[in-house]
């Protein structure tokens, strides 16, 4: 009780923080014990903060496992479960989880069938989980990994740690979460999740910045008449500011250079995602300019996701995900998934 | 005056740094949000935490144990970024460094070397990048010039501190191209390299280590 | 495009939102021309703001209508669809439908069996629904009225207007929605509605105000470190300001006055609603708190949900609702479920 | 001077008040904000606009279907509680003044009289509630003071909407007892009540409209 006074009153020093949190440093464990006490069907490792599924996929089909540091969530301990996900990793805030922590999780849903990585481009990901897959095929097993690099706000090239992971992180962990559920080998698992990679993009806008817990304080300033385009999802400010705009104009920037980049039309996915400040009536309201902006450029959107599903904490913004997708992708799409973040057929 | 530097040299290094990245962490973290995303402060702490609570259990009697005990710890408590590379540092170093009690200054010079090198192999990074790189490289140079000078260890070590603080300030106008800070293009440029500046306190807190035990 | 740059001046007068929007006017149209996009399962006026069923229950069931001031997403919208509602009338923002679409709404779904009205107690709802209802049985259509009032934050009593309708709304309309789909005759689902109701209580917190999209400012000024307790869904100012607290603190204020309001402990539905611009992080932190009191109180959590289900605009902030739950209660909360904010079973 | 009221000063009184509620937006909705949910200048400016519209498509030619399609208007495009209230009032009125080109006083006092009989008949407000029943009970019963002392219609109307006034003031330190205003208990001490001070404005704007057809 006094250990609690006090931390309130470390909350309510210069870092005064609008959030329903205890102390900083734990809101990663008293996050996930909701998560643990909420959803009876996951297993939730309040040590090593790893998810899995209370009941795990049968023995001999690929495990799929995703991770990365918190602060996105659904994403991705929102995404365990029948159909997408075997194990989630949560890193602390904005934090890739460590090595051993990934290997753990690795090892745990190993059905005997190989287990894909699921990387969002960043290099503490990258690394984190390159050296799991180390520690994991020293044990023997089979890793296969992808690393998304969707998001066309930042240049790609061969001098720079490339494109971010983004957006296009769900949609290709609820198809490739699929596919594994359907019993294909770990060869063409991957060979799915690059493709997928090679189809998506994703573009992002910021209104606000987020405030990182253990931070206290915005991570950058934006003025009341600023936005920010080509954000990311760690609160990293955006490639460039400009005065707010109307929702038509951002629609615009933000569908426009996925276009450019993406190249031809026809059926695809899209999701309009929310930066998790954002409620659902302006992501409503975004989804209708997008939608009405890909269809002329002859998009037909196959199936679409609005919401909040891979978010920056408390940042208000949102991003915009185009998939390309052909009838085998719409299949493992709409076959049945659940998870907290994600369900449908089930 | 000292010549060589023994595990218990190495230990006060570990908690000097671990005190010194504590008290700058909001320094750190105020990098990291300018360019990254405002957590290099809490990464580095909570890793030396980690890594002297270890320790603080036992520490190993030789210097390649010590310093694997050190990278094992940052790669499994820090996560991000900073915590391979640093693991990696450690990692490298202990494995360059032996199962000795203690090492003189071209074993040092060796080891740090071996230590810039694994920082290379996992993160790839290359001079200007705006790295960790960028204030290591040229305090591993200092170091090692120093020691084929016969310089004393100790004025070898704070000849590579101020070369490391220097590759820090110098990453100031520089754009990044590895890292968070280069999906920012253009607009990283003007800002320190968070990890170009707990790369520094490393250093420093090396030459401060090293004075002390002479 | 004239046009839209007029408007973005609006905007970017003194009345700087930070909001995905065009013309503040257009708000609620433009949202729904977003709903109707991406969710064809739905049939969505654009000009009486009603939304159905594309595909309408058959002939011989109760229809379940709802409806209420936008600004509450998911809610009601978000609900429509199997075993759910077959109607939502979406009002301006914050304001009450008008009685003509309440009824339109009313006529399109009546299947010959009559129809319930949910209503959550605001003076304004409940004038608006009454006229709809006697409009409705002028035309022969018999209907059957709900009043939710489950705000334990408002004192209930013959000289004020009562409690207000707040989270239990979600609940009713989810458990009364299965019900209708089983066929019951509409005394029964009236019957357990106001069951339901007389079940169920709620209590809510705000961090910040929520910003009217025509008022283009934030409803109270809340210094930045004050929380309001006891709000409800519409911005208004709570019952009393305090200074931030940790989050089991803010848990200990929601949960007491429910529990001593609802009394006896035993099994229960629990939600920990999000007021729009609160992050899962934190949502689940909350619920981790909340769920913990509750079950040291004796009440068994059955069945929970956590999330972004009945919010106020970009308020930030949540609320608790506990629903005592028996076994007739869980299984009607098991049955499916299809509409674009709940969905299992289907 | 006029001792009559007909529809074109109706229709005057209609307009001056879609204007006065237009220009006072801002403020109805800034007391809405204080102790309700922000909407009710917007409410009556998109309710009056709907009326005007409508009657600009051609207006009744006797005062009951005036004054009806007054209320209906209000009440399919305002919502909240201030729809059905306005709109209630008249219709009521409407009914009460029948199907006649023009009313006396003692005519619109009991026209008024029903309207206020309708807005209790909805709302069970009573008096020191805070709610428009404030504005709109004083006014009425000075009006018919007023016409059964004789005098003159306009400044009736005057002494009327200056009881609107004094009414719309009496709420300020009420606490709320109807509305949403009532949620906030004693917080709703201290403030106007939004309803009430559109319901001045229309006693005001009956009373300029009448002044200006003397
Ligand atoms: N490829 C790389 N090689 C060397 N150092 C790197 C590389 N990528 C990032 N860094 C360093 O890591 C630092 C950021 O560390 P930290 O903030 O802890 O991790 P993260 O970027 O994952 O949040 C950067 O300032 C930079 O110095
Ligand atoms: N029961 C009632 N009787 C009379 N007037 C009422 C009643 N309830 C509310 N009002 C009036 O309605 C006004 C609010 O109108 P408005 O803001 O347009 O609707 P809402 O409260 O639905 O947002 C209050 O200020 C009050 O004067
Ligand atoms: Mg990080
Ligand atoms: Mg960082
Ligand atoms: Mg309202
Ligand atoms: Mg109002």
């Amino acid at each position: 009780m006094i250990f609690a006074r006090i931390r309130t009153a470390e909350i309510k020093g210069d870092r005064t923080m609008k959030k329903l949190i205890n102390a900083p440093e734990d809101v990663l464990v008293e996050s996930l014990r909701g998560v643990a006490l909420a959803h009876p069907e996951l297993a939730v490792d309040l040590t090593t903060h790893v998810i899995t599924r209370a009941t795990p996929k049968e023995q001999g089909k690929v495990a799929v496992v995703s991770g990365g540091g918190s602060g996105h969530e659904p994403l991705h301990g929102g995404f365990v479960g029948l159909g997408m996900l075997d194990a989630a990793v949560a890193g602390e805030v904005f934090t890739s989880p460590t090595p051993d922590r990934v290997q753990a999780a690795t090892k745990a849903v190993d059905r005997g069938a190989g287990v894909l990585h699921i990387v969002k481009n960043y290099t503490g990901d990258v690394l984190n989980f390159e050296m799991a897959a180390e520690l994991a095929s020293m044990e023997g097993i089979e890793v296969g990994t992808v690393v998304v690099d969707d998001d066309v706000a930042v240049q790609d090239s061969l001098y720079t740690a490339g494109r971010r992971g983004v957006g296009l992180t769900v949609l290709l962990e609820k198809l490739v979460g699929a596919a594994a559920e359907e019993g294909r080998d770990l060869a063409s698992v991957v060979e799915l999740a690059k493709r997928i990679n090679g189809d998506g993009r994703s573009m992002g806008m910021a209104l606000t910045s987020c405030t990182v817990p253990a931070a206290g304080k915005p991570t950058f300033d934006l003025p009341d008449d600023q936005m920010e385009i080509g954000i990311g999802i760690h609160g990293e400010p955006g490639r460039h500011r400009e005065p707010l705009a109307p929702a038509s104009d951002i629609a615009r920037q933000l569908v426009e250079p996925i276009l450019a980049d993406l190249g031809s039309a026809g059926p695809a996915i899209v999701m309009l995602n929310g930066m998790g400040a954002t409620p659902l009536i302006e992501l409503y309201l975004m989804y209708g300019e997008v939608a009405a902006l890909l269809e002329k450029a002859g998009v037909r959107i196959a199936r679409n996701l609005v919401g909040n599903y891979i978010t920056s904490l408390d940042m208000a913004g949102c991003s915009v995900t185009v998939l390309k997708a052909d009838d085998e992708l719409l299949r493992l799409w709409d076959a049945p998934v659940n998870t907290p973040g994600l369900r449908w057929g089930a | 005056m000292t010549t060589t530097i023994d595990t218990s040299t190495l230990l006060d290094w570990i908690s000097r740094f671990r005190d010194a990245v504590t008290e700058k962490r909001e320094w750190l973290t105020e990098l990291d949000s300018a360019i990254g995303d405002a957590d290099h402060g809490a990464n580095m702490t909570r890793g030396m935490a980690a890594v002297v609570e270890k320790l603080d259990g036992g520490a190993p009697a030789t210097i390649d144990e010590l310093l694997k005990t050190v990278g094992m710890t940052l790669v499994s408590s820090v996560g991000g970024a900073s915590g391979p590379l640093y693991g990696t540092l450690f990692l490298r170093m202990g494995m360059a460094a032996g199962a000795v009690e203690q090492v003189d200054s071209a074993g040092l010079a060796a080891a740090l070397r071996a230590g810039l090198d694994g920082i290379v192999a996992r993160g790839k990074a290359e001079a200007g990048d705006k790295t960790l790189f960028d204030a290591m490289a040229p305090a591993v140079d200092a170091f090692d010039v120093a020691v084929a000078r016969e310089i004393p260890i100790a004025d070898a070590a704070r000849g590579a501190a101020d070369a490391a603080a220097a590759g820090r300030d110098a990453t100031l106008p520089l754009v990044a191209r590895k890292g968070r800070a280069s999906y920012l293009g253009e607009r990283s440029a003007g800002h320190l390299d968070p990890g170009a500046a707990s790369m520094a306190i490393l250093f420093e807190t090396l030459a401060a280590a090293i004075a002390g035990a002479s």
